[in-house]
C-alpha cells in the first residue's frame, strides 16, 4: 500500500505569494495513498530537508512529491535528502509550483488549482515509481586516440602523464601531422619542427603509449567505458622490428620520381621512403602503387641491400583488437583544393600554390632547404601575391566559414618570405584581418609596418600567366576603390580549411555527428565543446572546426582531461533512465531497432539449454541506452517500457488530469 | 385473424412506440440489416436474417455493473441504476427467441443477475417465422423450426405469399402488445405460408456423444486450422453470454465494466503466469464446440445453439458449425 | 444503448478550457522554465506531462488525454537538430504527421491539437504558445462529449 | 486455375512446404489449406477472394509448420514483403503462388515477390471512389466527421475480426491486451472503439497494403478502409513510402529524414 508524502515549499514569497500553499498541502493530504501533506517555507533549507527525511522514517514513506521549484533545480537536492533516509531516490519526484505556476500566474485561485492538479498528477505518478539503481559500467582504463598531429599527440601525452594506457592509431607512415610540415609558427616564429619533434619522440617512447603508424580504424563495437575497436594496421612491406632506419633501401630505390606529399608535391621521394627525415618512427614504408617489385615482381633492390633483410614483399594488411574505454578524435583537417576556382588557374599554373607549398619553400628542412624558389623554373620570386579567403567564406564556389587561421598565417608567409627576400614584394590581398588572439593583431601589425607587407583590401578576380612567366593578378582594391593589377612571380592561396577525406565514415563508426562541411559535432556548442553525442568519444583540434596550434593544443589537453576523469573511478555511473523489452511479448518487428539513436536496440535470441535458437526479440544494451524512450513508442504493442518513465507512470498522471 | 401487411410493419412499430413501448426491430443501414431501436420513419427488414442477435439488448456487449467515487482519502460505492426500458422486439427470429432458454438458465441458476432479468421482463419478443432458409440456416439439426415459438411472447406468420403478416399472442406479454398494436392490425382471413423447409444436417446428441469421448481426438488440430481467433462469431451468437470484467478508473470515480468475451481469444484463458490451457486456436474451437453441444446441455439441459448460423455467415475464414458437427457425426459412426 | 455516449452538453458561459501539453524535459520544459524565471504571464489551463523525449510520447497519450477529457492537446519539443538524443524528435515529427493526418479524418482538427519546437532559450515563445493556444481552445468551445473519442461522463 | 493447382501440387510433392494455404473452390471461397498433393484439386481463386491468407503467418499452428505457401493476389505479395522487411518471414520459409484475376504468375519467395511487384506492379494505389469518399469526408467539418464516426465505430463490438484478418497484426500480445496499463478501454463503447480503431490504423501505418481484408472481415461493416487509404495516401506524399515493395525496407515509423515537413509545428 502506497504510503506518499507531500512536502509543499512555499520558496519564501516566490511561491507562497501566488500559490495557497496550505491549501495544496491540505488538498494533496486527502489524495489517494498519500499520508502527509505538509508546506514549509524553505524545503530547500536545512530544516526543510530535515522535515522530509523525518517523516520517511517516521511515517515509513514509500514515495515522496516535493511541490517547490523546477526539478532542474532542487531534484538532485531533495533526492539526495531522500537517499539519506533510506529511500531510494528515485522515488521522489517534484511538482513545479514555482517556474511552472506561481512566477507565471498572478490569479490567486487559477494559481492555487493549477498547483493541486501539478501535485495530484505527481503524486499519481510517484504511486508507480519503482526504486532504480545507477547502472554501473566497468571501465577499461586505456584511450584510444585516433590521428598522430599535434592534437593527438597531445591528449595521448597527457592522458599518458595522467598514468592511463593510450593507443595512438595514425594513417601515415609517421606521427607529426600538418605541424611537422611548418616552417616557424605565428605569432612567435619559433620553429614549428624544433617544437613538435621532442614530443613526437616522447610519445613514441612514452611507456603508456602504444603507437600504431600506418594504421587505421577498421570498426567499432561496444560503448562508453568498453569499446572493442578493430585497427587495420596497413602493410609496410618492412619489419620495423628489424629495421634500423639506416637508410640504404631507400638510397638504393631506383623509383625515385614520386611527388612527396609531405612537401606538398615539391619535392620528390623514393617508392619505398619515410616522408621526412625526422619521422617517428623513423622506419621506411613501401609505397606499394609506385613499387616495381610489387607491381611487377621486378627489381627487389631494396631487400638485397637491406643489411637486416627487414624488406617483406610478401606482407599483408592484419587486423588488430584493441579494448579501450574511451576514444579521443583527432583527425585533424586538410586544405581545400582551389582547383575549383579557374579565375585562378584551376591548379594548372604551377606558380600558383597553396599555404602548406609555401611552408615547405620557407622551411629550413623544405626541398629547397629553405629558399624561397619558384616551382616552375626554381626562380627567386620577386614578387609575391598572398590571397586570403581562398575557398572560406564563399558559399558559392567554397565554404561558408572562415578558416580562421589563414590571416595569421599569411601576415607569417609574407613576413617570411621579406625576410628571405629583401627586395622582394609581398603584396596581400584580404577581406578582413581576423587576428583576435594573444599577441596576433601585433603581429600582423609587424608584418606590414616592419615588414612592409603590402596589404590590399579586395578581391582578385583572375590570375593569368603571361608568356615570360610572370603571373598576372587583377584585383580590385575596395578602400581605393580602384582596380589593381600586379604582375606577380609567385602566388600563394589560403585555401579554406576543410575536414580529412573519410571523416564521415569514421564519424560513423563511432556514432559522432558531423556538421554539412563534415568537421564533427560537439556535444554542446557552449558548455561540452569536448564531448560529442555520442558518450566516451572526445574531439581534440580542427576535425571539430578549424583551428591554430595554440588551439588545437589546449582542446587536445582538455579532452585528455575528460578521459583522464573518465577513467578516475574503475566503474561508470549513469542515470539509470534506460529502456527495457519484454521478452515474452517482443514481436520482433524490429521497430526500436531501427529507431534507436544509439544503436542500443539490438536483437537477441532465446535459445533454450542445448543453444537452440527459440525465438529472436529485441533488447537493450545497458551501456549504450541513453533513455530518450523512442524504442517505447515505436513499439506496437508496448513490449518495450523505459524506466523512470513508464506506461504505467504516464497512463497514472494522465489519469489524475 | 389480425394481421398487417408486411411492407405496413412501421405502422406496427409506430402504435408500439405510441403505447409506450421502445421498439427494436431489423434495419437496414450501410448494407447490413441490424436489431436496433426503430425510429419513425424508418423502414422495417424482415427479410434476412440480422447480423446481430436479440441477445444485445438483454445482455448489452458493455455495461457498468458498478461504480466507485473517488472521494478524497478513498473510493465509495455509488449506485448504479437498473432501469430497463419496456421494449418490443419485432420480427425477432425463431432461433433468436429460442436463445432466451439458454440465456435466461444461465444467468439464473446460481445468482440472479439483476441487470439481465430487468431487461428480460421488460422485453416483449415478437418472432417472424421463417418462410425461407439460407444455406446457413440449421435450426431443425438443433431442435428448432422455422415456425417455432419457443421464448416468444408473439408471432407474426407470413401469409398470402409474403403480403400479409398474421400476428399471434402467446403470453402475457404477448397479448398486451397486441392490445397495444390493435390500432395497426386488420381482422380478416389470410392464407399461411408454408415455412421454410428445412432439412435435418446432423444429431446433435450424436455430436454430444462424440464430443464427450474425444476431448483429445486429432480432428481439433485439421478442424480449426482456419479459425484465426476473432470473436465474431461469439458476438453475433443468440446464446453466446461469456463476459469480462473491466475497472476503468479516471480521476472523478471507479467504473466497473461487463464486457463481451470470446472463448476464441488466446487471452480468454491466459493465465497471470503465462501459463494458458488453451493453448492454441484448436483448443478453443474444441471448448466452442463443445460448450454449445456437450458441456451446456449437461448443465441445463438445453444446447447452446439455436441453428441461426449467424457465425457462419460471419466467419471471413469459412468456419462453420454445421458442418463441423456433420463431420463430427459421421466420426462418431 | 449507446444513448449515454451520445449527450452533448452545451458550451458553459465562461469556458475555461483543459489543455494537456506532453513537452521533452531538454528543451520546452526547460523553455517553460525560463518563461518562469523571466516572470512571463501567460494562462493557467495548460497542464505539462513531462518526458525525457518528444521521441517518448506514443500517439495513445494523446488519445488518452482527450479521452479523459482535455479540450486541447499540445505537444512540443526540441527544434530539429538540437535533440537531446540526436534524433528523438525527428522520430516524433514524422509521427505526428501520419497521426494528425488521422485525428483530422476523425473529426479532431487544429483547434484541438497543436505542435511546436520550443527551445530552452524560447521563454517567450512558451508563453505567447500557450496564451495564442488557450484564446484558439476558448473560441473552439468545449471538446464536443460527443466526439467519439471522449468518454462520456 | 489448373497452373495454379499445378504449382500447388508440384510444391507439396516436391516436398518445399508442408502446407499450401489457399481458397477452396466452394461458396464464399473460404480458407483452404492443402497438406497432401491430391488435395490442390480443390484450390480455386477469383476476385471474389477478399481473405489476405497472409494473416495466417503470424498463427502459431501455421508457423510451426513452416514452410508454407500461400496462393497470393497482388496485395498479399505486398503483405508477404512487408512481414520479411519486419523480420516475420524467414527468406525461403513462405512461397507465394502469386495470382492476378484468373492467371497464375508463378512461384516465389519473398525477394522474388518483391522483384514482380516492382515490375509488374509497382502503381498499385487505393479505388478512385475511395479515395473520393475519404475527400468527401475532408470536405465536412471537424463536427460532421466526428458524427460520422460515431454512427460507425458505436456499431463495433471489439470482436477484433479486422484484427485477426490483418497481417500486419501479428503481435502475439496486441496493445488492447495490455492492461498493466490499459490503454485502449476493451469496453465497446464511444471511447474504447474510437481509441481502438484509430490506433489500430495508426499501428499499419506504412505497412497496410490496402488489402481490405480487415473491412471486409468486419461483421458490422465498418468503413475501415478509409482510415487505412487516408493515412497510405498521407504516407506516400509526405514520406514516399509503398510498403511491400522492398523486403529490406526500414520501418515508416522508426526511421526519419531530416527534410521530413513540419510545416504544421510552430
Amino acid at each position: 500500500m502506497a504510503r506518499i508524502g507531500v512536502f509543499i515549499c512555499h520558496c519564501g514569497e516566490n511561491i507562497g505569494r501566488t500559490v495557497d500553499c496550505a491549501a495544496v498541502s491540505a488538498a494533496a493530504a486527502k489524495m489517494p495513498g498519500v499520508v502527509v501533506g505538509v508546506d514549509y517555507k524553505y524545503m530547500c533549507s536545512d530544516p526543510g530537508q530535515q522535515m522530509i527525511r523525518k517523516a520517511i522514517i517516521e511515517q515509513k514513506l514509500t514515495g515522496v512529491v516535493v511541490g517547490a521549484c523546477s526539478p532542474r533545480m532542487h531534484e538532485r537536492t531533495f533526492r539526495a535528502a531522500a537517499a539519506e533516509a533510506g529511500l531510494n531516490p528515485y522515488l521522489l519526484e517534484m511538482a513545479n509550483l514555482r517556474e511552472h505556476c506561481s512566477w507565471v500566474h498572478s490569479n490567486q485561485a487559477e494559481a492555487t488549482q493549477k498547483a493541486i492538479d501539478l501535485v495530484r498528477v505527481m503524486v499519481a505518478k510517484v504511486r508507480r515509481n519503482r526504486a532504480l539503481r545507477p547502472i554501473r559500467v566497468p571501465v577499461e582504463p586505456t584511450a584510444l586516440v585516433v590521428g598522430g598531429g599535434i592534437a593527438g599527440i597531445q591528449a595521448a601525452l597527457d592522458i599518458a602523464a595522467g598514468g592511463k594506457k593510450v593507443v595512438l592509431v595514425e594513417s601515415g607512415p609517421s606521427i607529426g601531422g600538418h605541424m611537422a610540415r611548418l616552417s616557424e609558427t605565428f605569432p612567435t616564429l619559433d620553429c614549428s619542427q624544433c617544437i613538435l619533434t621532442p614530443r613526437m619522440v616522447e610519445a613514441a617512447s612514452h611507456p603508456n603509449i602504444t603507437l600504431m603508424t600506418y594504421s587505421e580504424v577498421a570498426s567499432v563495437e561496444g560503448f562508453v567505458g568498453n569499446f572493442t575497436v578493430t585497427i587495420r594496421r596497413k602493410a609496410r612491406y618492412v619489419d620495423p622490428a628489424k629495421c634500423t632506419g639506416c637508410g640504404d633501401c631507400f638510397n638504393k630505390c631506383p623509383i625515385k620520381k614520386i611527388p612527396n606529399e609531405f612537401d606538398a608535391g615539391l619535392g620528390q621521394r623514393r617508392a619505398i621512403y619515410v616522408p621526412f627525415p625526422q619521422a617517428v618512427p623513423n622506419k621506411p614504408v613501401i609505397d606499394a602503387a609506385h613499387c616495381t617489385m610489387l607491381q611487377k615482381g621486378k627489381c627487389g633492390l631494396c631487400a638485397k641491400v637491406c643489411p637486416r633483410g627487414a624488406i617483406d614483399y610478401q606482407d599483408q594488411d592484419r587486423l588488430e583488437k584493441v579494448k579501450v574505454g574511451a576514444v579521443v578524435l583527432a583527425t585533424g583537417f586538410q586544405l581545400w583544393d582551389h582547383a575549383a576556382y579557374g579565375e585562378y588557374g584551376g591548379g594548372r599554373l604551377r606558380d600558383v600554390i597553396d599555404g602548406f607549398a609555401f611552408e615547405r619553400l620557407a622551411s629550413a628542412s623544405g626541398p629547397t632547404g629553405g629558399l624561397i624558389k619558384r616551382p616552375s623554373d626554381g626562380k627567386e620570386p620577386q614578387t609575391v601575391v598572398f590571397l586570403q579567403c581562398c575557398g572560406s567564406r564563399d558559399d558559392k564556389v567554397g565554404k561558408k566559414y572562415c578558416s580562421k587561421i589563414c590571416c595569421m598565417y599569411t601576415a607569417k608567409h609574407a613576413m617570411l618570405y621579406r625576410h628571405k627576400v629583401y627586395e622582394g614584394r609581398a603584396v596581400v590581398f584580404y577581406m578582413d584581418v581576423r587576428a583576435a588572439g594573444k599577441g596576433y593583431e601585433e603581429f600582423v601589425r609587424r608584418a606590414i609596418e616592419a615588414d612592409g607587407a603590402e596589404y590590399v583590401r579586395g578581391r582578385v578576380s583572375r590570375i593569368t600567366r603571361r608568356r615570360d612567366g610572370k603571373l598576372v593578378v587583377r584585383g580590385a582594391d575596395t578602400l581605393a576603390g580602384r582596380p589593381v593589377t600586379i604582375e606577380a612571380d609567385l602566388v600563394v592561396l589560403a585555401d579554406a580549411v576543410v575536414p580529412r577525406p573519410g571523416s564521415e565514415k569514421l564519424a560513423q563508426l563511432f556514432g559522432v555527428g558531423y556538421d554539412q562541411d563534415g568537421f564533427y559535432s560537439e556535444a554542446h556548442p557552449k558548455l561540452r565543446p569536448v564531448e560529442t553525442a555520442a558518450a566516451g568519444v572526445f574531439l581534440a583540434g580542427a576535425c571539430q572546426a578549424p583551428k591554430d596550434i595554440p588551439e588545437t593544443v589546449s582542446q587536445a589537453s582538455a579532452a585528455a582531461a575528460k578521459v583522464l576523469g573518465l577513467f578516475a573511478k574503475p566503474e561508470l555511473e549513469r542515470e539509470p533512465v534506460i529502456a527495457r523489452v519484454n521478452r515474452t511479448t517482443c514481436a520482433h518487428c524490429r521497430a526500436c531497432i531501427s529507431a534507436c539513436p544509439y544503436g542500443a536496440a539490438k536483437d537477441f535470441d532465446i535459445v533454450d539449454r542445448a543453444g537452440k535458437v527459440l525465438r529472436a526479440v529485441a533488447d537493450v544494451n545497458e551501456g549504450l541506452c541513453q533513455g530518450c524512450g523512442t524504442c517505447a513508442s515505436v513499439c506496437r504493442s508496448h513490449s518495450v517500457d523505459l524506466d523512470g518513465f513508464t506506461d504505467e507512470q504516464i497512463h497514472a498522471e494522465l489519469n489524475a488530469l | 385473424m389480425k394481421t398487417i401487411e408486411t411492407g405496413r410493419l412501421p405502422d406496427l412499430a409506430q402504435a408500439l412506440s405510441a403505447a409506450g413501448y421502445r421498439v427494436v426491430a431489423p434495419i437496414e443501414e450501410g448494407g447490413v440489416v441490424r436489431f436496433r431501436e426503430w425510429a419513425p420513419g424508418l423502414a422495417i427488414a424482415p427479410g434476412v436474417v440480422p447480423a446481430n442477435s436479440l441477445k444485445d439488448f438483454l445482455f448489452p456487449r458493455s455495461e457498468v455493473v458498478a461504480r466507485f467515487a473517488l472521494e478524497p482519502g478513498g473510493f465509495s460505492p455509488a449506485p448504479v441504476e437498473r432501469s430497463a426500458v419496456k421494449t418490443a422486439v419485432l420480427c425477432a427470429r425463431p432461433c433468436d427467441a429460442a436463445a432466451l432458454a439458454a440465456l435466461d438458465a444461465v444467468f439464473n441458476w446460481d445468482y440472479r443477475d439483476g441487470a439481465y432479468n430487468a431487461r428480460r421482463e421488460a422485453a416483449t419478443v415478437v418472432s417472424l417465422a421463417c418462410s425461407k432458409a439460407d444455406e446457413h440456416c440449421f435450426c431443425t439439426s438443433v431442435g428448432g423450426a422455422p415456425d417455432g415459438v419457443a421464448g416468444a411472447d408473439a408471432i407474426l406468420r407470413p401469409a398470402d405469399g409474403g403480403r400479409l403478416l398474421v400476428l399471434d399472442a402467446l403470453t402475457e406479454k404477448g397479448r398486451a402488445l397486441d392490445q397495444a398494436a390493435a390500432g395497426a392490425l386488420a381482422e380478416g382471413p389470410a392464407a399461411l405460408d408454408a415455412p421454410a423447409a428445412l432439412p435435418r444436417r446432423f444429431d446433435p446428441e450424436a455430436v454430444g456423444r462424440w464430443l464427450a469421448a474425444n476431448f483429445e481426438s486429432p480432428f481439433w488440430k485439421e478442424a480449426a486450422l482456419a479459425c484465426l481467433g476473432c470473436g465474431a462469431c461469439a458476438y453475433a451468437c443468440p446464446v453466446c453470454h461469456c463476459f469480462d470484467l473491466q475497472d476503468e478508473t479516471d480521476r472523478a470515480e471507479c467504473r466497473r465494466l461487463r464486457n463481451w468475451d470470446s472463448c476464441g481469444f488466446g487471452l480468454f484463458t491466459l493465465h497471470a503466469s503465462g501459463h494458458n490451457p488453451r493453448p492454441d486456436q484448436s483448443a478453443r474451437w474444441r471448448q466452442r464446440v463443445m460448450h454449445k453441444f456437450s458441456i451446456y446441455p449437461q448443465k441445463f439441459k438445453t444446447l447452446a445453439c439455436t441453428g441461426c448460423g449467424r457465425c457462419s455467415r460471419l466467419c471471413q475464414a469459412g468456419m462453420a458449425i454445421a458442418a463441423t458437427c456433420e463431420r463430427i457425426e459421421a466420426l462418431g459412426r | 444503448m449507446m444513448k449515454t455516449e451520445t449527450s452533448t452538453a452545451p458550451a458553459p458561459a465562461a469556458f475555461e478550457p483543459r489543455i494537456t501539453a506532453f513537452v521533452c524535459n531538454w528543451c520546452t520544459y526547460a523553455g517553460a522554465d525560463l518563461a518562469g524565471t523571466s516572470r512571463l504571464q501567460y494562462a493557467s489551463n495548460m497542464r505539462i506531462i513531462k518526458l525525457p523525449c518528444t521521441g517518448r510520447i506514443d500517439p495513445l497519450f494523446v488519445l488518452k488525454a482527450f479521452e479523459n477529457g482535455a479540450d486541447a492537446v499540445l505537444v512540443s519539443g526540441c527544434h530539429p537538430g538540437d535533440c537531446h538524443y540526436t534524433s528523438g524528435n525527428y522520430h516524433a515529427r514524422r509521427r505526428w504527421t501520419l497521426f494528425r493526418k488521422l485525428l483530422a479524418l476523425t473529426g479532431i482538427g487544429d483547434d484541438r491539437l497543436f505542435f511546436s519546437w520550443v527551445s530552452a532559450a524560447e521563454g517567450q515563445k512558451f508563453a505567447d504558445l500557450v496564451n495564442d493556444v488557450t484564446a484558439k481552445v476558448r473560441k473552439a468551445g468545449p471538446f464536443r462529449a460527443a466526439h467519439p473519442g471522449r468518454r462520456a461522463s | 486455375m489448373k497452373a495454379l493447382r499445378e504449382a500447388a501440387e508440384k510444391l507439396l510433392r516436391e516436398k518445399r512446404v508442408s502446407l499450401v494455404i489457399g481458397y477452396e473452390g466452394r461458396k464464399g471461397r473460404p480458407a483452404f489449406f492443402a497438406a497432401k498433393p491430391e488435395d490442390c484439386g480443390r484450390l480455386a481463386y477469383d476476385a471474389s477472394c477478399r481473405q489476405n491468407l497472409a494473416a495466417y503467418l503470424g498463427k502459431p499452428e501455421i508457423r510451426a509448420r513452416l514452410p508454407v505457401a500461400l496462393v497470393a493476389p497482388p496485395a498479399v505479395l505486398r503483405s508477404i514483403v512487408v512481414m520479411s522487411a519486419e523480420s516475420q518471414v524467414a527468406p525461403g520459409q513462405v512461397l507465394a503462388l502469386a495470382v492476378d484475376g484468373d492467371s497464375y504468375l508463378g512461384t516465389f519467395d519473398a525477394a522474388g515477390a518483391a522483384e514482380l511487384l516492382r515490375a509488374k506492379y509497382s502503381t498499385l494505389a487505393p479505388e478512385p471512389a475511395l479515395l473520393e469518399r475519404v475527400q468527401g469526408l475532408l470536405q465536412k467539418s471537424p463536427a460532421e466527421r466526428a458524427a460520422f464516426w460515431e454512427a460507425e465505430f458505436s456499431k463495433c463490438t471489439r470482436c477484433y475480426a479486422c484484427r485477426a484478418a490483418c497481417p500486419g497484426c501479428y503481435c502475439s500480445r496486441c496493445i488492447v491486451e495490455k492492461n498493466a496499463p490499459q490503454w485502449i478501454s476493451t469496453a465497446a463503447l464511444g471511447h474504447g472503439n474510437y481509441t481502438w480503431n484509430v490506433m489500430r490504423a495508426f499501428h499499419q501505418s506504412g505497412r497496410c497494403t490496402l488489402c481490405g481484408a480487415c473491412e471486409a472481415a468486419c461483421p458490422q461493416g465498418l468503413p475501415l478502409m478509409l482510415l487505412n487509404a487516408a493515412l497510405d495516401r498521407e504516407a506516400l506524399e509526405e514520406f514516399g513510402s509503398r510498403p511491400g515493395y522492398d523486403p529490406e525496407a526500414k520501418p515508416l515509423i522508426g526511421s526519419w529524414s531530416a527534410d521530413d515537413d513540419h510545416s504544421y509545428m510552430r
